[in-house]
């Protein structure tokens, strides 16, 4: 029970930055690599301003997403202007940057240590423990993260996101302020992305730098073209499968098998595989 | 007529060779005004420049009386100068009536505004959504107006790349060479399209365009530019004239293209 | 004394950097896929050195360039196999780069499988050093060097004087363009990716020696040569040579000072730094009219 | 790779034996269901494969030989953690509900410490031997049984001192167990007036250390210490301070300087280094060399040990039934003589043992006397 629990709670965790990194990649067509920075700026921020700020979590959350967004956008600022590689490369070296500093701002992060205990949310006289009261509570944001992704994408902000998807100088001539949008866009991704650390903080009360390394970030593009990019039903299949695909493999017997390198080596044939049979991702539209 | 669009000795070089030379011309109000000079004579490169894609190293560009040079592409389109290019460059996943709309500037893009109320229902988007059906009907695409524009003909992008700039409604739409590629009916269609733009829409058109019979006919002002520079301006008329100086520089290209 | 030790360092290590990035960039340019892969390439390189040279027995002089052969062969066929089913189907680059990642966890599960995740070591102990003066300098760090002193220059000429080279470099300026020529595309992506893997292979068999044989060992190598290729403007070879160079040698100066544990945060917030200022990269002549 | 194979076969014989328990003799009886939940996979699986798991599992095999506990057999159920929080709690999980164990053995910070909030509120006991960090036994569920951190960077310190080394520099990987020791080290090392003139870092993964180490070098102390978590760094580091020609008096490392990696990549660079360990039994080495073909190390020692406590406790209380009880009873287990030394219990999870200090002689490690 606990144990499929978790795995749903796992499942909307990675959904709700999955559908995040989707309204950059997907429609605005922003090559973030440093989303799992985010992620991580945003776990770190809810974890020490509980933990050794003595804040409220609700208080702790907000101030997370507020300020993983205005780092995004002080980052943004200068690298968005970057051409396609260059921006990447950017982000790169910013997803280090972050990790690095993670890891010896100790009076802030605890250093490689992390911060334990961090308080499980409590709304009203109700504490949230793990078990049913998290999956819900954790259904609950990620389903706002959601319901704002959903919304974005009924606006004309859709349009205008697709046209500097597909091309820059046309948005432009046309009087899109390409700029600014895009580090609005990156911004709000990035609160996303908090919210989604502070989730990821609340569940485990316990947060640590390698949760947010280069591998999560690949595991998050994974998800998302796996799914499918532009849809909001593929930033759910996708977690689930790469979530679910390798949980499967505690449940095959065979001694004397190498099943956890078995399992890494079928996880990147099903990649290749998706890629070649479903370029859309298994639920999407759009080919990646 | 007055001029809406004047450009005073504008210059630009890449690197050691220059693109543009001191180059001087005005475009008039609700009238045609070609640019034609052999290939590589800085014809987009100057659209360029207008239009903010390219940093302006010296002179001025003034619109309407007021100076455009410093100006970030989007502020210059919102200002009211419109262009094309030579790709109609459409937007394939989007329909052809979306195309058009995003052309269309909303409140409704704002995210928070996004969030707080579901842009489609609104009055604005409702608006939006005519506006750009009446300009789907001006160039002839209403009945497509729902196909995604992947599905269109080449002529047909064309025709929807003049639409988008339309919607903003600008006072002057630059076009880069808008009949190349197109069949004779195809471009027929075109001009007249451009012809109604001016007397009826009272738009003025700056265009780049090779076809010496196309600028002979609906220009009211011909700019002729050669390694950058203008070599003669004035009417078809005073063109003509300078007939030998035009063959000069255009047979020469079009023996180049002939082979 | 020791600033100078350092820079000879950087410079040892950049070279190593360098044939990678080379390797990476070559299939970079031509392709713009984010070969992730590569790392993958790079590692069964050692493999196959360890394979001719200790179980078959082969002399080095055999086994050397029959790995990077072997190499070589691996990067084509992982063209062939993974990357030109997509193409047909016109995958874009995201795909692309996804897929390249299912290669690259594969590729390590399968030789983790097969060889164990042990190192492999091909030589034991401490290698041969140099001094010069107060400087000190290992075999595998000179070997590199003279290795790029001799590959770039010839590689440059290939790309300059034969036709393949030419085509690949065309290629490189436009993929478009490139087939709308007629040129054979899809044999063409063969012997890039044939000579890139080739490219990584010689780094591999030289870094061999130096750390021994590893299933992961590919992927760091790998992102420094991605960084690398970036730095020194996309789409322009010497510049993915020159970035390898730039990127060891600021690694190691940021020793100079500071403590390691500060490495990253010197190296990429220089590069950040770089890139705000000059966005085109060192030689990148390309950036500035993409915008149009 | 021949000797990998042959090995793995052993081990895998074993596995079989302790997973088939089950249906063994005794198997009339419902086993006692316990949980092994470590990175199988990744950089440090092959290691906690060879020596960590094998520990617990020769100590589940000899119990079961002997019958089991409480006349039942013994069943360890094995789960990979990967090197992530978020399958560690997957594994740990699965095998609360869906195997039911009671205890789970497990190792490295980042991997225990998100287990612990779900081990206090199922009452499983969580025995994590080797995991250095302070907090681990703050959790009312934890176990450790080990040389602290901070025990070996003293002991070092002293050492040093004694050997009446004047100035003294550290490199040491970035992880926090490490950090630990480096700072007891340089507290102790200057309170004996020692000097310290260095202090470098790497990161998880890096490969090329001659930068580092030629800046301390430069920097000439008499005592270097360097610290790594695995054998692969240390055989790196070894290997490159000789390459850099880096000779200070003495160079001071851990146990870690026994790993198979380092001596792949020849003993011959760790002589005359010396380094904290446990004194391993010989008894226990034989059985393990017996069992595996290869000898033990401080881990498999540790990790045994872990194994029979939870096994005698389980034993005094008579049933599995009541964690609470059987945690208590370890807590107050009082001296245990276990193969790496004696453990004391009092009243909390944490449980020391004294290090001792060895060296490199001759390519052989040897207890070091003065």
């Amino acid at each position: 029970m606990d144990y499929t629990l978790h795995l749903v709670v796992l499942v909307l965790i990675y959904a709700s930055l999955v559908v995040s990194l989707d309204l950059l990649i997907g429609h605005t067509g922003i090559l973030s690599f440093a989303h799992a920075a985010f992620y991580g700026i945003g776990a770190y921020a809810t974890a020490s301003l509980t933990v050794y700020g003595g804040w409220d979590w609700f208080s702790a959350m907000i101030a997370a997403v507020v300020i993983t967004a205005a780092i995004a956008a002080l980052v943004g600022i200068p690298t968005l202007r970057l051409g396609g590689d260059y921006f990447i490369l950017a982000m790169f070296g910013f997803q280090l940057i972050v990790i690095t500093l993670i890891l010896n701002l100790e009076p802030i992060t605890n250093g490689p240590f992390g911060i334990r205990n961090v308080p499980r949310p409590s709304i009203g006289s109700f504490h949230v423990q793990s078990g049913l009261g998290m999956v819900l509570f954790i259904a609950a944001v990620t389903g706002i993260i959601f319901w704002a992704h959903w919304r974005f994408a009924r606006s004309p902000m859709k349009a205008m996101l697709h046209a500097i998807r597909d091309d820059e100088t046309v948005a432009m001539s046309l009087g899109i302020d390409v700029v600014r949008t895009k580090i609005l866009v990156f911004a709000i991704g990035a609160g996303f992305a908090a919210l989604s650390g502070a989730l990821m903080a609340f569940y485990f009360r316990y947060v640590t730098a390698n949760s947010f390394v280069l591998s999560t970030i690949i595991l998050l593009w994974a998800m998302l073209f796996v799914g499918g990019s532009c849809s909001i039903a593929g930033a759910i299949v996708g977690p689930a499968i790469l979530i679910l695909f390798p949980e499967l493999f505690r449940f095959v017997g065979g001694e004397g098998l190498d099943i956890p390198n078995i399992q890494e080596a079928l996880y990147g044939l099903l990649l290749i595989l998706v890629m070649i049979f479903r370029p859309q991702g298994l639920v999407g539209r759009r080919a990646a | 007529m007055e001029a809406i669009l004047e450009v005073e000795e504008i210059s630009q070089s890449f690197g050691g060779l220059r693109a543009v030379d001191k180059a001087s011309f005005s475009a008039n109000d609700t009238e045609i005004t070609s640019l034609i000079g052999p290939n590589g004579a800085g014809k987009t490169t100057i659209f360029n420049i207008i239009t903010g894609f390219l940093p302006c190293e010296s002179g001025k560009i003034v619109f309407r009386g007021q100076s455009v040079r410093e100006l970030e592409p989007f502020e210059i389109a919102r200002r009211g100068i419109a262009r094309t290019f030579q790709d109609p460059r459409v937007f394939p996943d989007m329909t052809v009536l979306e195309n058009v709309i995003v052309g269309i500037r909303q409140k409704g893009e704002r995210p928070l505004w996004a969030l707080l109320r579901g842009g489609r229902v609104n009055a604005e988007w409702r608006r939006a959504r005519e506006r750009a059906e009446a300009i789907l009907s001006t160039v002839g695409l209403i009945d497509r107006a729902n196909d995604p524009a992947r599905d269109l003909s080449f002529g047909e992008q064309r025709f929807l790349s003049i639409a988008r700039s339309l919607v903003g409604d600008p006072a002057i739409i630059m076009m880069d060479e808008p009949t190349v590629g197109l069949d004779r009916g195809t471009s027929a269609k075109l001009l007249e399209l451009m012809t109604r733009l001016v007397e009826v829409e009272h738009k003025a058109l700056l265009v780049i365009e090779h076809n010496m019979d196309v600028v002979m006919s609906v220009s009211a002002k011909v700019v002729l530019l050669v390694q950058g520079a203008v070599v003669a301006s004035g009417t078809p008329a005073e063109i003509r004239r300078n007939r030998s100086m035009v063959d000069a520089y255009l047979g020469r290209k079009h023996a180049a293209a002939s082979h | 004394m020791l600033l100078l030790q350092l820079f000879i360092n950087g410079l040892a290590s950049g070279a190593i950097y360098a044939l990678t990035a080379v390797g990476f960039a070559l299939i970079y340019n031509g392709t713009r896929i984010f070969h992730i892969a590569h790392g993958a390439v790079f590692a069964f390189g050692g493999y196959a050195l360890y394979l001719f040279a200790l179980p078959l027995g082969l002399p080095w002089i055999v086994a050397l360039p029959a790995a990077v052969i072997a190499t070589a062969a691996f990067g084509a066929l992982m063209d062939t196999l993974v990357y030109r089913p997509l193409r047909k189907r016109g995958t874009g680059p995201a795909g692309m780069f996804i897929a390249s990642i299912g290669a690259l966890t594969f590729a390590q599960a399968m030789y983790s499988l097969v060889f164990g995740t042990d190192t492999i070591n091909l030589h034991q102990g401490g290698l041969p050093t140099f001094d010069i003066g107060e400087v000190t300098l290992t075999a595998v760090h000179v070997v590199a060097a003279m290795v790029a002193l001799v590959v770039f220059p010839v590689l440059q000429l290939f790309l300059t004087r034969t036709r393949w080279g030419r085509a690949i470099r065309a290629l490189a300026d436009n993929p478009r363009l490139a087939v709308v020529r007629g040129i054979d595309a899809e044999r063409l992506y063969v012997v890039i990716f044939a000579l890139g893997s080739a490219l990584a292979g010689l780094g591999v068999v030289i870094i061999a020696f130096d750390l021994g044989v590893r299933p992961d060992m590919g992927f760091t190598v790998m992102f420094v040569a991605l960084v690398a290729v970036i730095v020194g403007g996309v789409g322009y070879l010497p510049g993915a040579a020159a970035g390898g160079f730039l990127l060891g040698i600021t690694q190691s100066l940021s020793l100079w000072q500071l403590s390691g544990r500060w490495q990253d945060v010197v190296v990429f917030g220089a590069l950040l730094a770089f890139l705000v200022f000059r966005p085109q990269g060192i030689f990148g002549h390309m950036l500035v009219t993409r915008r149009v | 790779m021949k000797h990998t194979a042959l090995t793995a076969v052993k081990r895998l014989a074993i596995s079989a034996a302790v997973l088939l328990a089950g249906a063994g003799a005794a198997g009339a009886q419902e086993p006692i269901r316990l949980g092994l939940a470590m990175p199988l996979s990744g950089q440090n699986g092959e290691y906690i494969k060879r020596y960590v798991m094998a520990g617990h599992e020769l100590a589940i095999k000899e119990q079961n030989e002997k019958g089991g506990i409480l006349g039942r057999p013994i069943k360890l159920f094995i789960e990979d953690s990967r090197n992530d929080g978020a399958s560690a709690v997957s594994a740990l999980n699965k095998l609360i509900n869906v195997d039911k164990v009671v205890a789970v053995f497990s190792i490295f910070t980042p991997v225990v410490l998100p287990m612990l909030p779900i081990a206090e509120e199922k009452k499983v006991i969580v025995l994590a031997p080797s995991v250095e960090h302070p907090d681990l036994t703050k959790s009312r569920w934890a176990v450790r049984m080990t040389p602290t951190a901070t025990t070996n960077g003293l002991l070092i310190a002293q050492q040093a001192h004694k050997m009446g080394l004047k100035t003294a520099a550290t490199f040491a990987e970035d992880n926090e167990a490490i950090r630990v020791s480096v700072k007891a080290f340089v507290a102790e090392f200057e309170k004996l007036g020692g000097k310290m003139v260095g202090d470098e870092t790497f990161k998880n993964q890096d490969t090329d250390m001659r930068g580092q180490l030629t800046k301390l070098k430069a920097a000439r102390p008499d005592a270097l210490y360097f610290l790594a978590p695995s054998g692969r760094p240390v055989a790196l580091a070894l290997k490159q301070i000789s390459e850099v020609g880096f000779k200070p008096k003495q160079i001071f490392t851990t146990h870690l300087v026994e790993d198979r990696e380092v001596m792949a990549l020849g003993a011959s660079m760790a002589e005359g280094v010396i380094y904290t360990a446990v004194a391993t039994t010989p008894e226990f080495n034989q059985k393990f060399k017996a069992a595996y073909g290869y000898d033990s190390d401080v881990n498999a020692g540790k990790h045994y040990d872990s194994t029979m406590v939870l096994l005698q406790a389980i034993q005094k209380v008579g049933s599995e039934k009541d964690m609470t009880k059987v945690r208590d009873a370890i807590y107050n287990f009082g001296e245990y003589k276990g193969t790496i030394g004696t453990f004391r219990f009092v009243g909390s999870g944490e449980s020391l043992v004294s290090p001792i200090l060895k060296i490199v002689k001759n390519g052989k490690y040897v207890r070091y006397q003065p």
